[in-house]
């Protein structure tokens, strides 16, 4: 999926001023008094003073409901958010933001609009749709409720002890399916799926392919048409952006086509005691008042990235990924399991771990002595957990502003466990 | 209120107190598409009726503020008469008219009218003011987009 | 339902302070250069320093993800989640917060909550729900899409032309009905519903009570056993909180008996390949990453609403309707219609009006060159716009910032509309 | 790390590394019920062999971190040879140890464990450290919470 070798990418790292990127973000000072070395961001990233203080002016300047009202500051609220589409769309290559990007409260949200509204006006009883058994439960929760309405087939992508989807068999479960769902980077093993192989091989058979990028879209550059794929879901609080934002893009033509799934106002052409008729895209999708601040901070995160750069978003987390182990292997050798993928171009900044047989809440609640947030769990993958045979990882997760120092927290509190767990 | 002066200009207060062509024509012969601005609630039925390509008379009805009003009745003014082709251009020209601001907001740039094509408008050209409010666009359009559609029908029968 | 006398009303109104309330709000400083007559609070309301605040200082010191992780950031964050939860329990009586509370991104998916989750689980073809001709799209069109999906009934209860409801034929509507859903207050008309009775009847019938409370519980202090309903949704938007924030109260053993909407992450105890087991209340329905700091900023919200005093807001609202239904009769006569009830006791701060045959669209604009911010359209009503025989009205709401002088600034903006409109 | 010597004590980590009655039981004759902990994929089951009111045997197997597992352990060794009635005595007294934390956050307080409870709890107390960490209050209570499923049910069937 990569085309850098580890070289450029490295080299390219150096650019990402994490120290000046850390200056933005106001926790790392103010959350209590130990270092904070936070690498959860695969869970939530923290947000930059950019991206609240745009927020807070909206608030303080501006705030009304959009779309409705014909005074001064209801336009330049409507103004300030339909700018924010316009700027998420553009950050994923949407052909056309106004129509294609509806906003969500967050990526479960996408991801149950179009299991449902594929349920109302799509498919039909015995449709099969494909999903990967790595699935995080927001990309599989939904479809198993449809499964249990419509009686739809739900057909499963398997994977190999290292992480990688095996495609061997694809084409047979392609055959005759409505759709392909599936993650673009595992919030687990941190595989980066070949998506754009599978959407070829997707739309070959017929089927059209919604993509989960909520761990992907913050870390690496996208582009939908890129991808080739027909809908992508991904969540604000992921990538610097506040809680209760999520977004779905999907081409024109597939939203045209897709009934509505949330009922209420904005998102009615007309309503009458006896039905409705929904309004145009992309607003048929957006029932009620939006998460209007939230969609303008999301707009202010995803100008933050790009100031950064996406390219050398990767380049850093690639680097950064590649030190981290390396550094477990010198430091822990045997002891330390990393899930998912060896080459750190095959995956994302996602590190699930095992470490002896220390639990991973055990682990999770030593690191925290330490000022080392990590997740430690389910992730909301239990299918996957069981692939794996384990009830739980540990997981530290890599962005912006983590650097090595981080990377030796986190040596430095796993070898502290041992004080307790031997 | 200077801001004011500009929406409301005198020809707009004329043909929103004084609607040109209002009432309905009957179908068939007559063509006829209703619009809604699902903002306000607004809503417009227009009727053509054709011979061949020619818009021999156009009437339109409906509820509406000043700006959706008004742009209703010059616009029947606009195309009476006129050829099919004629009137999709005038529609063109006034929807071109009407997307200086959503341009500038960084909508593509379409075919911007030249001022060659304002003069073309006469009247219409009043409701130019109707750019710098920009929730009001929709009400100026709401009549224009249904013409549309109406000439699709035209053409889809013809 | 009002028990206040309109006297007390207006001598409790003198105590509270508009103009110290008007100095926590940066709006009315920072919008721009005109004095701002916000009427429009009934969209959407502005919100105080205290709110945004709160929410500046969570994301600066505490942010992580809630439920999942065991680092104290994580902890942190989760205490202050369901601190809120709490907290907007007890401002509407609920008796079991920590279970009943559903936060939800709006009072829209709230109600949408309730709609598809009776379609799964509770109601069947046929079922019969009521509902009345004054209800807000957002309790109309999800019931319009269940009627698609499942062939239920609907039956309207309707309302006279002063905007009270015509209880007479209610037994006959409730006979074999499964729900009875309506608004506590009508967004246009202001009229405060009978609701108490209904309840009552309804619950002699053996059919549930969902509320709307949008425009009720930001205005009126809220005890939903008292109410007697076994629903309550609203939005936090509307009550001095932040946007991507809205509220379903339910009976736990109605929530139990509720099979889950949304499906993701936190909204389960078990996934497998082929099924899953829902958790617990109340995070069977809360799906995903919630609005945290939406949450916390809604906590916030009625706090300092609880400050304020809810039977002070009331009055203080009583008195300004009163004051502006005076002011109006004196200013126009004949020339303004007022929708809806008229004593004031009878009515929330909605005032929806016409004027003459000016267009609500003109209106509106004419006023937002005085700073007088009033909506106009058919607020997402439209079959009762079509009761009431008009396309759009004005609205003029009012709020617990607003005072006299933007009763006047009002009508001074109103009495311009003759100079382009005869 | 002074803060973790109360949530690590001695006699946890025993009875994490040492499990007591770690095993299954045959269903029937004996009784089985199962516990998940959503947060973080801990499973529990836990089987309990009656003779009329009295526990005979009982045995856990699952899962889980070393408070889920240490408590489930202390569970069996605190619950066995007792009574139903006094094995819910005992998850009544030690849940209310566990929810000295959710009280102070506001929950009801429910008739408190007295400090004569506590001694009963025996080695039990050495759990109470897990209160100032109320994430780990769910491992704590998982197994206790699953026991008193199978007394339900045991309590059902009789
Ligand atoms: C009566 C009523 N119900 C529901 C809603 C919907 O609220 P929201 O848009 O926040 O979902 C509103 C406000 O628009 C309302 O006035
Ligand atoms: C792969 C993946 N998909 C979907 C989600 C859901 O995102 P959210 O909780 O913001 O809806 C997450 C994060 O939890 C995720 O990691």
């Amino acid at each position: 999926m990569e085309t850098m070798t580890t070289q450029e990418t490295a080299a390219a790292a150096d650019t990402l001023d994490v120290a000046k990127i850390r200056a933005d973000f106001p926790i790392f000072d103010r959350h209590g008094e130990k270092p904070l070395h936070f690498l959860d961001s695969a869970a939530s990233s923290q947000r930059p003073i950019q991206v609240l203080a745009v927020m807070d002016e909206y608030y303080e300047t501006t705030h009304a409901n959009v779309h409705r009202g014909v005074y001064g500051l209801a336009e330049r609220a409507t103004a300030q958010y339909e700018e924010s589409r316009g700027a998420v769309g553009a950050f994923i290559g949407a052909p056309d933001p106004s129509r294609e990007i509806v906003f969500t409260k967050n990526a479960t949200e996408s991801l149950n609009l179009v299991a449902n509204s594929f349920a109302r006006g799509i498919l039909a009883p015995g449709d099969k749709v494909v999903l990967t058994k790595m699935e995080h439960h927001a990309n599989l929760v939904p479809w198993l409720m449809v499964k249990d309405q419509l009686g739809i087939e739900i057909v499963y992508i398997d994977h190999d002890a290292d992480g990688y989807l095996d495609l061997d068999g694809l084409d047979a479960k392609l055959d005759g399916a409505k759709l392909v769902s599936l993650t673009l980077c595992s919030n687990v093993l941190g595989t980066l799926n070949p998506v754009k192989e599978i959407a070829a091989r997707a739309h070959a058979a017929g089927a059209l392919v919604a993509a989960d990028g909520a761990q992907y879209v913050p870390h690496i550059a996208t582009d939908v048409q890129d991808l080739g794929v027909d809908m992508l879901a991904f969540t604000g609080h992921k990538m610097l952006g506040p809680t209760g934002i999520g977004v779905l893009w999907a081409k024109a033509e597939l939203l045209e086509r897709m009934p509505p799934f949330l009922g209420g106002g904005d998102m009615i052409l007309d309503v009458r005691l006896d039905g409705f008729t929904p309004n145009e895209l992309p607003y048929k999708f957006e029932a009620g008042t939006p998460p209007i601040a939230e969609a303008i901070g999301l707009g202010a995160a995803v100008k933050y990235l790009s100031a950064l750069g996406m390219e050398k978003v990767r380049a850093h987390e690639i680097a950064l990924t590649e030190y981290a182990l390396g550094r477990f292997e010198e430091a822990f050798g045997k002891d330390m399991v990393v899930h998912g993928p060896r080459n750190p171009l095959d995956r994302g900044g996602v590190l699930s771990f095992a470490y002896r047989d220390v639990h991973p809440h055990d682990i999770s609640q030593v690191l925290d002595q330490f000022g080392v947030c990590v997740r430690a769990g389910h992730h909301c993958a239990k299918p996957l957990m069981r692939t794996l045979g384990v009830a739980a990882t540990a997981r530290a997760s890599l962005y912006i502003y983590n650097d090595r120092s981080d990377v030796e927290g986190l040596i430095e509190a796993i070898a502290a466990t041992r004080s307790f767990f031997g | 209120m200077q801001g004011l002066e500009d929406l409301y200009r005198e020809i707009i207060l004329d043909h929103y107190k004084n609607p040109r062509n209002s009432g309905q024509l009957d179908t068939p012969p007559a063509h006829r598409a209703e619009g809604y601005n699902p903002l306000c609630g607004d809503e417009v039925a227009v009727y053509v009726a054709n011979e061949g390509d020619k818009i021999v008379d156009i009437k339109m009805s409906g509820q509406g503020c000043s700006i959706s009003r008004s742009s209703a009745s010059l616009m029947t003014v606009a195309v009476k008469g006129k050829t099919v082709a004629e009137a999709r251009d005038a529609i063109r020209t006034f929807k071109n008219m009407m997307s200086i601001h959503e341009a500038s907001l960084g909508a593509e740039a379409e075919d911007q009218a030249a001022p060659a094509d304002l003069r073309t408008l006469g009247e219409l050209a009043a409701l130019q003011g109707v750019v710098k409010f920009p929730v009001r666009i929709k009400c100026a359009t709401l009549a224009w987009n249904t013409l549309s559609q109406v000439l699709d029908e035209i053409e889809a029968g013809a």
